[in-house]
């Protein structure tokens, strides 16, 4: 943790997220409007009154994007937990365990893998109709945890021959307390990417759900403004306001976490670290201090 | 010399089928009734049902009404050069009969039989007196008996080089993106028919409608187009113009056996229906939900400008109030007949303190209605009823409605050309749990009797006593709250072609859907510009 | 020789494939002494010790712990062997998890094996252990394995193989990977330990000179035989085999220098080729010094 | 030869589950597509006339292992039957134009975005914390977590709507015959740079990122440095060395992302109004046309194991390792 | 005593730290002759592969040679080449082989590639003429010319190791660097190999810098001994004396801690 505080991209990734984070918290005290009823004409451009504009429907923009951010980010954060649970878990036992359970869990794992997972989403989401958020992030976590698997699974194989594993075991160590508190403590920046990388693919896959109009018109959040602006030809008409707000808002939120992912994948491997030694060494260099 | 080719966008679509048979209402193309399959008759609905007699050049409907006889013009010819005849029509009809898949508007359980009196005479007999199945009867296409009768599977079949009779039978070009379908050369009409080809191009959507309208491709158009005089008209303000029709009626339907007990003891107090009639806002679902497009409808009868030949003024002076905006109004309904807030959870209960609890059900996707939903539900919650709105996808919602296991809904009934059909669509037990119109459940003996008299005389003035008589009855109990009616959209470029019906000229309607039989008439009223 | 086995391996064979890692392999542990195993990588060593450890099961012959085979051993009986038999690993990189701090590392085995201590006496095992393998119990028990250097480590590891308080411990090179420097101490801990607890050890090592430092036996291996074993000084002095021959000839020799090339050296070719052909004949050639000759 | 045998084991079994579960999907869902039809069309059309419509387009209620084995049947005949909305086209039909146009535009962004990523990759990670290592990682990092259908509306909104460089649908102009004429090409192209430009922008970024995390991580093994110790050029180096082992792991991160840029050519596909395969998918969904669902996601997915074939091929000729044994 | 082939004078080579900079390597400054087989020897860390990169001068940011070094090959100062220059110095002056045996071979290059893309890049030696002399450096290496088709890991680790001595000798260097080649390797390969090294040395007449842990190895293939202790060279002295006479302290110390093959066994008394 505290190396992320050192890391460039970790400190602007987690701004932009613990921005978007308060955004939503106080997102009742950040606006006068609500996100649900007719506040002004249709289409209004931004005005003092109207931050980001209004909707086609009269909702103020602005109010529905910091509404809009519990939703997307509760179902990322939710659908990214699922994932990372079902994916380490899985992982960890198909790699510790090995033969069949392994053969089994793997088998479903790149089985699931070659399944284009969008267009089974979309079938999945028709077949339940109204999507709320939740049942997204509850489709989205059992659909899409295999990347997980076998990322864990690769990394458990390769911890799994490492001889603290074994002398765990010829203590005695029984095998759920070797996964959990000899295998998993080693995963961490692994499962940790992961849960980024699930919160960033599940927030991209429920705004493109509701924007397919698979979600649930009731919900404010980003997708369904994407959905309301496009079905109300907000391009056609010149109402660009309310598409594009959240559509930077999306790609805000999907950058901070990148760069979290990004930092973490940095700190985890140090190799691909770039500090600021690097900085240090050129200055030497060009000072004449001395060459490679 | 060149040829006048119409440009036309009659359905929207991601690529085209090869498909001309005019059974397949959904799979083949739009461009297939009418223009391919000419109908006996066209009736104007604009102007009070007249008969524009086209293949029939007369019928005589019998003075029991138990039966039509339709005459067919002199010396009709298919496109192939066969003669047609009146046995073309009964083999047609014969044929639905043997394959009732074929029968998409569901006239072969209205005959008796189909004879033919002689090559150019057809008698229809009839299983019910009925005074006005010539509608019903002019829907269904009659197609060459000397290709169908070959047919093995015309279900299937796809009739790729149709032989027809109407005016545009012949499929020059066909392509995933573009077809063009010319002129018949043994057309009976020719003499009125300017317009040498139509063309069709592939348009999935409105915007791509839009982008052809208003690059000036298109003269003919049927497409829902947001602000349109803006992002239409604008761009040629001399050319580009557009007329609105009235059609479907889209009303808010209650369930009157909706499996929540507490929920059907209101839906069944016409008082409850009325407030919540009065507690929508009809105008505002029209500008903003409609772009202003549809036509309010806050006639308590439920027949409006549509039919408003048919209206009987008593209606608005006694009911009228009923069909009007007025929160203050429904809320002082609401408290004046019980259904107070009883425990205190912030809803209005029951007058005997059980809870109400609405769900608006829409199907997902239709945005226009959702949001005309959503903007009832401001008016609705602030009169202090528990409503919500859900959205299950389009199939749920039918059987939801077909069965009545839902409380309340927009619902959509296409228009007609004589109230009749709208009350008895709507109306008739014998549809509960089959159609989707019948959705409130509504269930009342003296109007299906009003209904069963009304199709058995012929006098149009017993038929306006009936006609009044049923609307106040419908009025007064308000089974349906009607909003609005929805638009016809017809989109047309007066650059290359004259001729075109609007609303200085409403001679019939223009629109070129399929759905309007009337598009024939206005194709052949078109004139090149020189 | 009279006292009885802890633990031995009785004309155990295990097959991976075609390859013989081990082929009818018999060895017995006592206590108080230490058994060297060496070969070049890949002979088998590490096989041994994974039988041992019960990590592979013998395709042939058995594993005999105090006399009883450990076939199919129930729960019980493999808990007590659990207990009784330990290894210290190769890599001290490795052989510690570094999510844990060191006293974990020696918590644990404790809580495992001896599960009425309270959390106090536990901390005092933990602190008596890391002063037997003379490291500072204050300073160290609250770190984690990356800030401890690897002979330090290495301490570690056989402090936490001693936890269990077992009989037998199995160390498959655990040297190599350590400067010379500390090397020798890791050794010395080892030797203090088989005086003092009694332990038997089985010393696997490719680093001949280290064998001699540390064990009393020792037993040559190639391709999954062991070609030549019997008492250190005996073997060391008079080698028999010509694998052994060539092997010693192989040791860096600071006496010696490089290019009084030994005989053995000219023919590693034909050595390698007869020495790993199965023999089964063995010929004693002096009290404790046997050979399996080459045919 | 034993590896592509077990892989090709593996995809066999793989479409067969893939198989079973298109099957199923859509005989869980509620409602048919023929009352869809007609409760959108907003006709009437009586039950006696439904059940027959039904019958033909073969919704019978035979046993479920009746309808399955016959399923599997035409499946493996390659038919997959009539599309219900585009009556009586057959599915094969429907989904082989589309899928030329997926093809081509997947086809051809995955090329660009592949080359021009892990060529962004190998440069970031040798001028590795230049200037231009830090513009390139941060332009992939946005790249490869902003939402398609983000990207896809912007440009739309950009090019489309506000500059009218490019038209806003369509794979050519409808009014062209396909030909082999430069006319119709050009049009392809011209129609296809929006869809194209936002995959490519989409895609490249997930690959730069793996190919310079390869790298680098590659950078310090013993045979790079020696290949600098021969004297190679840095070029050299950097290719034959360097990305040449770096490219095994970006191409076995290929096989997987090619889920993803499936999933992200559909919603391109449905913004741009591309008639590709995402958008027949898009299309029939809301149309519950069935057998096209069936089909698409069935050659969706074996798009997906050739793809994966492909990628394994691919890895066994780049990495000798896997060429024996 | 002829000129030295290589002659490092106050090395002094830094790891650059985001804070602190890491001082590796201490003012080293030794010689090594024609023909002498120079021993470097120290515990791990201490180093010794710094210096063997810096001769090559391969080093990769953050390390950092500080100014007023210098790295004297055949008199010219390593430290002053440019890019072009350095390339063309590398490999037919200096060559090297790397403490891992098993991995300096590019696993997706055929034997013969390796052995081209250092001719042709040096030599513009064809295809042809390459595969010939590949085949020659083989042989001197006792491997059978037939490999020249295979991939790095269908041969055996001595064999992959004795492939680089071969690809070393390609441009016939004045000195080879040898960073540890044997540690992963057995004692009899590992014998095998120096053998060959220490033919070849006398027949081709190229100074070697050894590196490696074993002392006892180093005494017996080097002329003369380099120890190194934390960055700082300690001790330089000809192998007969390190063995016989060590002078500083921790030279002492190393020797007391090793084992005894033969004779009479150390004590295993270890000074602190
Ligand atoms: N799990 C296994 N599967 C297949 N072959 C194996 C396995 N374990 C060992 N072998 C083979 O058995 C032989 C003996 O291996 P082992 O690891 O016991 O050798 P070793 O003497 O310990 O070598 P080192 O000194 O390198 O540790 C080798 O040829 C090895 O390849
Ligand atoms: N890239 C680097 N950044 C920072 N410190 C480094 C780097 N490379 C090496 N060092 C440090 O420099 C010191 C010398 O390293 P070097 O590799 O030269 O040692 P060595 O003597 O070769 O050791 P070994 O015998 O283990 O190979 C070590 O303490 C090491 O931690
Ligand atoms: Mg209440
Ligand atoms: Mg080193």
């Amino acid at each position: 943790m505290r190396q992320l505080l050192h890391n460039k991209k970790a400190v602007i990734g987690l701004a932009i997220l613990v921005l978007i984070i308060l955004v939503a918290i106080f997102a009742p005290v950040l606006t006068e409007y609500s996100p649900v009823k007719r506040v002004g004409r249709p289409h209004q451009p931004p005005s003092w009154e109207h931050w980001l504009g209004t909707t086609r429907l009269g909702h103020d923009v602005f109010s529905r994007l910091v509404h809009g951010a519990r939703v997307s980010l509760a179902v990322g954060i939710g659908a990214g937990l699922l994932i990372t649970v079902i994916g380490t878990v899985l992982g960890i036992i198909a790699g510790y365990k090995g033969g069949v359970i392994d053969e089994v869990i793997n088998f479903f794992t790149n089985m699931v893998l070659v399944i284009p997972n969008l267009p089974l989403l979309l079938v999945l989401a028709a077949f339940i109709g109204q999507a709320s958020p939740l049942v997204i992030a509850v489709i989205l976590g059992f659909t899409s945890w295999a990347w997980g698997v076998r990322v864990t699974r690769s990394e458990t194989l390769s911890i799994r021959q490492r001889d603290y594993v074994k002398s765990a075991e010829m203590l005695g160590e029984p095998g759920w307390r070797i996964m959990a508190f000899e295998i998993f403590p080693n995963l961490i920046s692994i499962v940790g990417i992961n849960f980024i990388g699930s919160i960033i693919f599940a927030v991209i896959a429920e705004a493109t759900l509701e924007f397919l109009g698979l979600g649930d018109p009731n919900t404010v959040s980003w997708g369904i403004m994407l959905y309301n602006a496009q079905n109300a030809s907000a391009l056609s008409v010149g109402a660009w306001w309310d598409l594009l707000s959240p559509c930077l808002a999306l790609a805000l939120l999907g950058l901070g976490l990148a760069l979290v992912n990004f930092a973490i994948d940095e700190i985890a491997n140090p190799r691909l670290r770039t500090g600021g030694m690097l900085a240090r060494w050129v200055g030497l260099v060009s000072a004449g201090e001395g060459k490679l | 010399q060149d040829q006048n080719v119409l440009t036309v966008s009659s359905e929207q679509t991601t690529t085209y089928v090869r498909n001309f048979n005019p059974f397949g209402q959904t799979s083949a193309r739009a461009t297939t009734l009418d223009f391919i399959y000419e109908p006996l008759v066209v009736f104007n609905r604009l102007k009070s049902n007249e008969a524009n007699y086209r293949l029939a050049e007369s019928f005589e409907l019998a003075d029991d009404l138990k039966s039509i006889t339709f005459t067919l013009r002199d010396g009709l010819k298919w496109s192939d050069g066969e003669p047609l005849t009146a046995d073309d029509v009964v083999f047609t009809y014969d044929y639905i009969k043997q394959f009732p898949a074929l029968d998409f508007i569901s006239v072969s359980a209205q005959l008796a039989s189909v004879e033919k009196v002689d090559d150019r005479t057809v008698r229809f007999n009839l299983n019910e007196p009925n005074s006005l199945i010539a509608n019903t009867i002019v829907g269904m296409p009659i197609v060459p008996e000397h290709i169908w009768a070959d047919v093995a599977d015309p279900v299937t079949f796809a009739n790729e080089n149709p032989v027809g009779s109407g005016p545009m039978t012949e499929i020059t070009r066909f392509t995933p993106q573009v077809y063009e379908q010319c002129r018949n050369p043994n057309y009976w009409d020719a003499d009125n028919l300017k317009v040498d080809c139509l063309r069709l191009p592939q348009l999935a959507d409105n915007p791509q409608v839009l982008a052809a309208l208003a690059d000036g491709t298109l003269d003919w158009a049927t497409s829902f187009i947001p602000d349109i005089d803006n992002t239409f008209v604008a761009k040629d303000p001399e050319h580009h113009k557009y007329w609105f029709t009235p059609s479907s009626l889209v009303s808010f339907q209650l369930s009157m056996v909706t499996p929540d007990e507490n929920n059907r003891k209101a839906f069944n107090d016409v008082n409850f229906r009325r407030a919540l009639s009065q507690l929508i806002d009809r105008q505002t679902i029209v500008d903003i939900a409609g772009y202003g497009y549809p036509l309010v409808n806050d006639d308590p009868s439920m027949l409006g400008e549509l039919y408003k030949s048919f209206a009987n003024p008593e209606v608005a002076t006694q009911y009228g109030q009923y069909g009007q905006f007025d929160l203050d109004a429904g809320i002082a309904a609401l408290d004046a007949a019980g259904y107070v807030d009883a425990d205190g959870d912030g809803f209005r209960d029951n007058p005997d303190g059980t809870p109400i609890a609405i769900d608006i059900m829409v199907p997902n996707g239709w945005t226009d209605w959702i949001d005309a939903v959503q903007i009832s539900m401001e008016s609705l919650t602030e009169a202090g009823l528990n409503v919500k709105m859900s959205t299950p996808e389009a199939a749920v919602w039918t059987s939801g409605l077909i069965a009545g296991d839902y409380s309340m809904t927009l619902n959509a009934l296409a228009s007609a050309a004589n109230p009749y059909f709208p009350y008895i669509r709507s109306f008739n037990p014998d549809d509960f749990g089959k159609s989707r119109f019948t959705a409130p459940h509504w269930e009342n003996a003296e109007v299906m009797d009003l209904l069963g008299q009304y199709t058995q005389v012929k006098d149009p003035a017993e038929q306006k006593a009936l006609m009044d008589k049923l609307q106040i009855i419908v009025a007064e109990a308000m089974p349906v709250i009607p909003v609005y009616n929805s638009p016809s959209f017809y989109e047309y470029n007066t650059s290359r072609f004259t001729g075109w019906a609007d609303a200085d000229d409403p001679k019939y309607s223009p629109v070129v859907s399929n759905a309007n039989p009337a598009r024939l008439l206005q194709l052949l009223d078109l004139d090149p510009v020189e | 020789m009279t006292d009885a086995p802890i633990l031995a391996l009785d004309n155990v064979s295990k097959v991976f494939g075609e390859v013989y890692a081990a082929r009818a392999v018999s060895f017995a542990l006592h206590s108080g002494r230490t058994l060297a195993l060496v070969g070049e990588s890949g002979s088998g060593k590490t096989t041994a010790a994974r039988l041992i450890m019960r990590e592979y099961t013998p395709d042939q012959g058995q594993l005999l712990f105090r006399g009883a085979p450990m076939g199919r051993a129930d729960g019980k009986a493999l808990k007590a062997y659990r207990s009784s038999v330990q290894m210290v690993f190769q890599d001290p990189f490795a052989s510690l998890n570094p999510a844990h701090t060191i006293h974990y590392h020696l918590d644990r085995p404790l809580r495992l094996h001896q599960r009425n201590l309270t959390r106090a006496q536990r901390r005092a095992a933990v602190e008596e252990l890391l002063q037997r393998v003379k490291l500072d119990p204050a300073q160290l028990m609250a770190k984690f394995p990356h800030e401890l250097s690897g002979g330090q480590r290495q301490r570690i590891s056989i402090a936490r193989a001693l936890a269990v308080n077992p009989q037998v411990i199995v160390a498959d090179e655990p040297t190599s990977m350590l400067d010379v420097s500390v090397r020798l101490g890791i050794l010395n801990l080892l030797n203090d330990m088989k005086a003092q607890l009694g332990l038997a050890l089985l010393y696997i090592t490719h680093d001949i000179a280290t064998a001699r430092y540390v064990a009393e036996d020792i037993m040559v291996m190639y391709a999954g035989q062991i070609v030549e074993w019997g008492d250190m000084e005996a073997v060391l002095g008079n080698p028999q085999h010509p694998y052994t021959r060539l092997l010693l000839s192989a040791v860096p020799d600071p006496d010696k220098r490089f290019s009084e090339a030994g005989e053995e050296l000219s023919q590693i070719e034909t050595i390698r080729r007869q020495s790993a052909l199965p023999q089964p004949e063995i010929v004693r050639i002096a009290d404790n010094h046997f050979i399996r000759p080459m045919p | 030869m034993a590896f592509l045998l077990r892989r090709l084991a593996f995809y066999l079994a793989a479409f067969l589950a893939a198989a079973t579960i298109n099957f199923f999907l859509p005989r869980l869902m509620p409602g048919d597509p023929i009352e869809i039809m007609f409760a959108s069309a907003g006709s009437e059309l009586s039950l006696e006339n439904l059940n027959a419509l039904k019958l033909t387009f073969g919704f019978i209620d035979a046993p479920l292992h009746e309808q399955y084995f016959s399923y599997l049947k035409s499946v493996f005949t390659g038919d997959l039957g009539r599309s219900i909305k585009y009556f009586p086209l057959p599915v094969t039909d429907l989904l082989g134009r589309a899928l030329i146009w997926t093809l081509g535009l997947v086809g051809i962004a995955t090329l660009i975005s592949f080359t021009l990523g892990t060529f962004l990759g190998v440069m970031a990670a040798w001028r590795r914390g230049t200037l231009f290592d830090s513009i390139a990682s941060l332009l992939a990092i946005f790249s490869s977590s902003v939402p398609a259908v983000v990207v896809s509306l912007i440009v739309l909104f950009v090019f489309g709507y506000t500059l009218r460089w490019f038209p806003n649908g369509y794979a050519a102009d409808p009014m062209l015959d396909p030909a082999f004429s430069w006319t119709y090409i050009s049009s392809v192209i011209y129609h296809g740079t929006l869809p194209m430009l936002t995959l490519v922008t989409v895609l490249t970024g997930g690959f730069a990122v793996t190919m310079r995390n390869n790298m680098i991580n590659l950078l310090g093994e013993d045979y790079i440095v020696m290949g600098r110790a021969k004297g190679l050029s840095d070029g050299n180096v950097m290719l034959w060395y360097a990305a040449r082992n770096a490219l095994l792991p970006t191409v076995s991160s290929l096989a997987i992302a090619i889920g993803t840029i499936l999933s992200g050519s559909l919603i391109i596909e449905v913004v741009f109004n591309y008639p590709g395969l995402g958008n027949t998918l898009y299309q029939a969904i809301l149309a519950r046309d069935y057998p096209v669902i069936q089909g698409q996601l069935l050659i969706m997915t074996g798009a997906m194991l050739v793809s994966n074939f492909v990628v394994d091929l691919s890895y066994v000729l780049l990495d000798p390792r896997l060429k024996k044994a | 005593m002829t000129s030295p082939v290589l002659s490092v004078r106050n090395l002094n080579i830094d790891y650059i730290g985001a804070e602190t900079d890491f001082h590796a390597v201490k003012d080293v400054s030794f010689d090594i002759a024609p023909g002498e087989l120079f021993g470097l020897a120290g515990e791990s860390g201490c180093g010794k592969s710094t210096i063997a990169f810096a001769v090559s001068r391969l080093h990769r940011p953050p390390a950092l040679i500080r100014k007023g070094s210098q790295i004297l090959v055949d008199g010219r100062d390593v430290l002053t080449l440019d890019d072009a220059e350095l390339r063309k110095f590398r490999w037919r002056e200096v060559a090297m082989v790397f403490q891992s045996a098993m991995n300096s071979l590019n696993p997706v290059l055929t034997i013969e590639d390796q052995f081209y893309d250092v001719l042709r890049t040096h030599t513009g030696a064809s295809r042809a003429t390459s595969r010939a002399r590949a085949a020659e450096l083989l042989k001197l290496v006792d491997i059978s010319p037939d490999r020249l088709s295979a991939y790095p890991h269908q041969c055996s680790g001595g064999m992959r190791q004795r492939i680089v001595i071969a690809i070393c000798l390609a441009l016939n260097p004045k000195l080879l660097i040898m960073d540890e080649p044997t540690t992963a390797l057995d004692v009899v390969v590992q014998r095998e190999i120096l053998q060959r090294i220490d033919v070849l040395r006398k027949q081709l007449g190229f100074s070697v810098l050894f590196i490696t842990h074993d002392l006892s190895l180093m005494v017996q293939v080097s002329d003369r001994i380099g120890i190194m202790l934390e960055g700082e060279l300690v001790e330089v002295n000809d192998a007969q004396t390190i063995y016989h006479a060590p002078q500083h302290a921790y030279t002492r110390k190393l020797w007391a801690s090793m084992p005894r093959l033969h004779g009479v066994q150390i004590t295993g008394e270890v000074a602190p």
